[in-house]
């Protein structure tokens, strides 16, 4: 039972999330656009470049869809309602993503093409950026809930929500999250204005309806790790416990895409340069901040 | 449809694909040729049309032709065709010829009513069969690829045949290129010869030779490797060398050469005991290492091991410290004790056979003996390669940015050489430029003017009223004051409709989606209206501007790019600030005060010229065209213009793209070249 | 039967025996690092099968293994900062061309 | 065959393989993919023993780890798409022979120990993070701690090593 209700909330999530980028890139709210859309690509030619690694190509899509999928096993839509309860859900949640990098290499090294090439680099470079920022908060989410399991962070956060008892660890978290899933501005692997597509460029047809695919799902799995670990995932006055975290996490996809479209694509070397003179001390001084929190006032 | 996909007749999937098929009409996304921004000039509306702007051609289904094209354009679009997924279509708006593509799909007028019924009718198209149970395959000249076989790591090296480089010895990789290239690469005739190793000899010379001596087939990179008949190198598979014909082949001065004269006197000494000596190559019966050449000229390097086995006698011994210690035999430095090393006097080192190539006097390797033989040196490879700003030699790629380039001006053509992320070197060039009118002889000085209009589609007003001012000049007739009101009032729209449509391609590269929406709409709404219109698309136009001055870190962002030198020839947007930043506010400003300037303007109409009658003379005029300066020299005769030299803003500022983008990050690179808002128009193809 | 540990043991032989020929037989600094990536490995299977099938109470072997996860983080951080170097001032990361460092 | 046994097996021969792979291939980006799926396979081995918080952290570290020694491979060599098929080996009877007798060695020692019973009662993975944290925070906390002290310093070490000469004042 509580099987095809995930899946249901995969599907859905997973629509509404292409729903809402296609808002925030055209402006346009279209309830049908993503049906019409995947049914164009799945018309669309699957070309395949003439020089090409073909195990990495076809691979990547693929491997970024998995990925990200797999880091959606550890988020709790309400008690219960969990595909599986790691004891070290935090951890493997990160552990999946990393996943997402291998992927965007791969895609980028595959059909040999120099846009997707410079795309798939720069991922590393951005990783490099954000790695830390995602690892350092949820180590103080940790911290309070004394357990990486993502069900007991989230009921740690029945008095208080995260967000409320460190703030900083979500603005970080939140920042280095939108890195991970590249969305505007960090969106340097597949920036169509300097790569004409990058990473992405050279997929057609049904390749590219995966890729795009794993591309929503990992925005969707960042969006709910927010909620789970700083908003309180299901916890919530009068509606049910889903219907919260249904709440929660398309408020802040709509907000992680919305918030891009204000800003100028981040360079690679600003956003090296923020992440470790700028992120990485904040995140320490958090880590310090919420270890003094939890011995002095247990909440 | 030519551009459908195949399927067989009336399959199981047909009803899906009647879905799919009506899906695909809804979702159009096109490629413009040659940019956007000609579309936006034209007046073209592309999203009230339902067309959206794709990233490449991969991502495209329409090819929206805006006619007419250049040649090379054309060129360049059948490649971009060929490229997008099928289902794919043309769709020509304008008049014009474009030969090389298949015959469009819908055509129309070049007005955003054409393209609506346009693509109206490509969607009629899409939605009754993106499925063919025949298609046919396009074809085009500039497809044609001949194979042709390159080194990975030496690129200058080109062959016709596969087989191994001769500088490094790793296998040649099948390259495509084009056929219709052309640019024959410079270095075709010395590559080819010299990427056969010797072993291009043909088979008459064989025949001729073939019986004259022992005659004995070497690997020119596995000197051990012999054989007596002609074949492939089982180790590395390069085709093996008869030693004496390769003197013959002027062209391999490097290393054969040098083997093959060495190979009459040649002795070949283990490196380990230098009492084993043989004739022939080999491996030692004592240690089984590889024998290695000798000759007078290399021997004296092999110090530790083989000195002994010949010519020592111009060997000197030195002390590392201590240059002055020279000594003729090994020993210690009275100095300071260390080891005395050997000295060549001989210069030519050409002593390493074991690796078989010419090290064209890299000091750094000579010292390291004992490489197994056949080993590819990195140091060789990298050796004489341009060095990188981080003293890394990353891949090195090189990557045409253009002429379809998103957020790069359509029909310009950027060949960046990227080392990693960052750019080394770029080369600028413009497939639509300018044509001289004057080509077919002498025109009337009012159809000089309509055809530099036309020529110039992206500051049509600009150059009408620029040719209008020389002929004016040389024909000593001058406009009413009102007249140049009007003249001064349009410009200015021009210029505010320029702007826009240049924030509206900034917008775009670095992903600003709303900007680049808005942009392009007020661009849509200004650049023909009427002064009435303007004055109330004015506070619109303002929020905009102002929305771009606070956007958070925008500036910033552009504050570090795009510095130009005091010295530059600059002439455009300009503001205290010579940075991208810079020009971005100069335009900012400038799209307000010429909002300004239209204020008190009666009507807005593109110039026309003033009866000059039958004047004969010359003429010089002068005008800030939204780019920057233009000038136009202009000689009459007798109301007919013969000869006109025009300057052009784009001109000077090209020049200016190498000094801005060396050595800086790809995505400052593009950024600074869009701040200089070249237009191809006016470039010299 | 002590099957799994068996099974556990010769799996780390086997990446053991690829690891030991990979370091010695490239030429290239990163690829011996890569062979040395993978003896690594093979001794963590090893530290966390005994963990696991002889003393599951002992943590100690857990924290083993995380000592040697930083040797190997080490060990590249350094590897590449020397490759670097070399690169930087020989233009190669072959053995076969370092050969002054021979004594 | 226990399920334990098939998946060790399952995951092992993949990890193998994938090691094997590291040294066949000729693009420097396949050798470092096929090392980090290899070690990716260990991680697996490793959630198959019940090491959970090892698996995982094996999994994440190498996943990053191996994306890096694919750009330097690539820095380094230039890899022309991994069609250049150099030969980057030597001595490679000695270190056939070499990698052979570590293998049957370790595989020697496997099969004829005398390993004793083995443990069934495993701490479960909440408890076993649990009790990883009381050791490293505890008794171990003094390796610990030097063990984090190290890997700083070699960031450091490493930095210092890969800025350039010139940065350093002494431009050679």
């Amino acid at each position: 039972m509580s099987a095809v209700l995930l899946i249901l909330a995969l599907t859905v999530g997973v629509y509404a999330v292409a729903v809402l980028e296609d808002w925030a890139s055209h402006n346009r709210l279209r309830l049908l656009g993503p049906v019409i859309s995947t049914l164009a690509l799945l018309g669309q030619e699957s070309v395949l470049h003439r020089k090409n690694d073909r195990l990495f190509f076809e691979t990547a899509p693929i491997l970024l869809l998995v990925g990200a999928l797999l880091s959606l096993a550890i988020i709790p839509l309400a008690p219960g309602l969990i595909v599986t309860d790691l004891a070290t859900g935090a951890l493997f949640f990160n552990a999946a993503l990393a996943y997402v990098l291998v992927a965007l290499i791969m895609a980028g090294w595959g059909p040999d093409g120099a846009y997707g090439m410079i795309g798939g680099w720069r991922f590393l470079g951005q990783l490099i950026a954000y790695a830390m920022l995602v690892v350092m908060p949820i180590t103080t989410v940790a911290m309070r809930a004394e357990s990486l399991s993502t069900i007991t962070i989230v009921e740690s956060q029945a008095q208080l929500w995260n967000i409320v008892y460190q703030p900083l660890g979500f603005v970080l978290f939140a920042i280095a999250g939108m890195a991970m899933a590249f969305v505007p501005p960090f969106d340097l692997p597949n920036a169509e204005g300097e790569l004409a597509g990058g990473v992405e460029a050279e997929y057609t047809g049904v390749r590219r309806m995966v890729f795009r695919l794993g591309r929503m799902v990992l925005i969707l799995s960042v969006a709910s790790a927010t909620t789970v670990f700083y908003l309180g995932g299901w916890l919530g006055p009068w509606l049910p416990d889903w219907a919260w975290s249904a709440i929660k996490i398309l408020a802040v996809t709509a907000l992680m895409l919305a918030g891009g479209r204000m800003l100028p694509r981040v360079r690679e070397g600003t956003l090296l340069a923020w992440a470790w003179k700028l992120g990485i001390p904040l995140a320490l001084v958090n880590i310090f901040l919420v270890g003094v929190l939890v011995l002095v006032v247990p909440l | 449809m030519i551009g459908a996909r195949e399927t067989t007749e009336g399959g199981f999937f047909s009803p899906l694909q009647n879905i799919i098929s009506r899906a695909t009409a809804q979702r159009l996304s096109c490629l413009v040729v040659p940019g956007p921004e000609l579309a936006l000039a034209s007046g073209l509306d592309l999203p009230a049309a339902g067309l959206a702007l794709a990233a490449g051609p991969r991502q495209a289904n329409v090819l929206l032709l805006v006619l007419p094209l250049s040649e090379k354009l054309l060129t360049a679009a059948s490649i971009a065709y060929a490229q997008m997924p099928r289902p794919r279509m043309v769709l020509a708006l304008g008049e014009g010829t474009f030969s090389p593509l298949p015959e469009a799909d819908a055509t129309g007028p070049l007005t955003s009513e054409g393209l609506m019924e346009a693509t109206k009718k490509l969607r009629q198209i899409m939605a009754e069969g993106i499925f063919a149970t025949k298609i046919d395959d396009y074809d085009a000249p500039a497809l044609q690829t001949r194979i042709e076989y390159t080194c990975p790591m030496h690129p200058e090296v080109v062959s016709d045949e596969p087989g191994s480089c001769p500088k490094c010895g790793m296998f040649l990789v099948p390259k495509e290129t084009s056929t219709t290239s052309d640019t024959p690469s410079p270095h075709d005739h010395a590559t080819m010869a010299a990427s056969r190793p010797a072993a291009s000899v043909s088979s008459a010379e064989f025949a001729h030779t073939a019986d004259d001596n022992v005659a004995k087939y070497v690997c020119p990179m596995h000197p051990e490797v012999t054989s007596d008949a002609p074949g492939n190198c089982p180790k590395c598979g390069m085709n093996l060398v008869k030693p004496d014909e390769s003197e013959g082949h002027g062209h391999h001065t490097h290393s054969h050469s040098a083997h093959a004269d060495s190979e009459k006197t040649a002795k070949y000494v283990c490196p380990m005991h230098p009492e084993v000596t043989s004739n022939e190559p080999g491996s030692c019966p004592k240690c089984g290492m590889f024998l290695e050449e000798v000759t007078k000229a290399g021997g004296e390097e092999q110090h530790d091991h083989s000195s002994h086995a010949s010519g020592k006698e111009a060997a000197k011994y030195t002390c590392p410290m201590h240059p002055e210690v020279i000594s003729d035999s090994p020993g210690q430095c009275p100095k300071c004790g260390m080891n005395l090393e050997q000295q060549t006097t001989d210069d030519e080192h050409d002593g390493h056979q074991s690796s078989g190539h010419d090290h064209g006097g890299n000091a750094l390797l000579d010292g390291l003996i004992g490489l197994e033989p056949g080993f590819m040196s990195m140091i060789e490879m990298t050796d004489g390669t341009p060095r990188s700003s981080n003293g890394l030699q990353m891949e090195w790629i090189t990557a045409p940015f253009g002429p379809f380039f998103p957020g790069l001006p359509g029909g310009l053509t950027l060949e960046l050489e990227l080392d990693g992320d960052t750019v080394v070197e770029a080369k600028t060039g413009s497939l639509t430029g300018l044509q001289d009118p004057l080509k077919n002889g002498p025109l009337a000085a009012a159809d000089y003017v309509a055809a530099l209009g036309v020529q110039m589609p992206l500051a049509t007003i600009a150059y009408r009223l620029l040719a209008c001012r020389a002929i004016e000049v040389a024909g000593n007739t001058f406009a009413t004051p009102e007249i140049k009101a009007i003249r001064m009032a349009t410009l200015a729209r021009e210029r505010i409709a320029s702007h826009l449509s240049w924030l509206s391609q900034l917008g775009r590269q670095l992903g600003l989606k709303a900007v680049e929406r808005e942009a392009a709409t007020l661009h849509l709404l200004v650049h023909a209206a009427d002064p009435a219109t303007i004055q109330a698309l004015e506070p619109r136009v303002k929020k905009l501007l102002s929305k771009l001055r606070r956007t958070w870190f925008l500036s910033r962002r552009l504050a570090t790019v795009g510095a130009l030198p005091a010295s530059a020839a600059w002439d455009g947007p300009t503001s205290h600030d010579n940075t991208a930043a810079g020009r971005f506010t100069a335009r900012l400003d400038e799209i307000a005060t010429s909002l300004n300037e239209i204020k008190g303007a009666s009507s807005l109409s593109a110039p026309t010229l003033a009866d000059i009658g039958t004047a004969t003379g010359e003429g010089h005029a002068e005008v800030q065209t939204p780019r920057g300066l233009a000038s136009l020299h202009i000689k009459l005769e007798s109301g007919k213009v013969v000869s006109a030299t025009l300057k052009t803003p784009s001109m000077r500022h090209i020049k200016l793209v190498n000094p801005l983008i060396e050595q800086r990050e790809l995505a400052d690179a593009l950024v600074a070249v869009a701040s200089l808002d070249l237009s191809p128009w006016e470039l010299n193809t | 039967m002590s099957m799994e540990l068996i099974v556990a043991l010769s799996m780390a032989a086997a990446l053991f025996g690829t690891g030991v020929y990979g370091a010695l037989s490239q030429t290239n600094l990163v690829m011996i690092m890569m062979g040395i990536e993978l003896i690594l490995a093979a001794a963590l299977i090893n530290m966390v099968a005994f963990w696991r099938y002889l003393h599951p109470e002992a943590m100690e072997a857990q924290m083993f293994v995380l000592i040697v996860m930083t040797v190997m983080a080490v060990e590249m951080a350094v590897g590449f900062g020397v490759a670097i170097a070399r690169f930087r001032s020989r233009g190669s990361v072959e053995m076969e061309e370092a050969q002054e460092l021979k004594g | 065959m226990s399920l334990q046994v098939f998946f060790l097996l399952a995951f092992g021969g993949a990890a193998v393989w994938f090691g094997i792979v590291v040294f066949l291939t000729h693009s420097m980006v396949r050798s470092a993919l096929a090392l980090l799926f290899s070690q990716t396979a260990i991680g697996a081995m490793f959630l198959v023993m019940q090491a959970e918080f090892l698996g995982v952290l094996q999994i994440m570290m190498m996943a990053t780890e191996m994306s890096i020694m694919a750009i330097f491979m690539v820095m380094f060599m230039m890899d022309p798409g991994g069609l250049g098929e150099m030969d980057m080996k030597h001595q490679r009877k000695t270190s056939l022979a070499a990698g052979l007798v570590a293998f049957f060695g370790a595989l020697a020692v496997a099969v004829f120990a005398d390993w004793g019973p083995l443990a069934t009662d495993i701490p479960d993975a909440g408890e076993q993070v649990r009790l990883l944290g009381f050791e490293l925070l505890g008794r171990s906390m003094l390796i610990f701690e030097s063990a984090g002290l190290t890997i700083l310093t070699a960031m450091i070490a490493a930095t210092a090593l890969a800025v350039q000469a010139r940065e350093r004042g002494a431009k050679a």
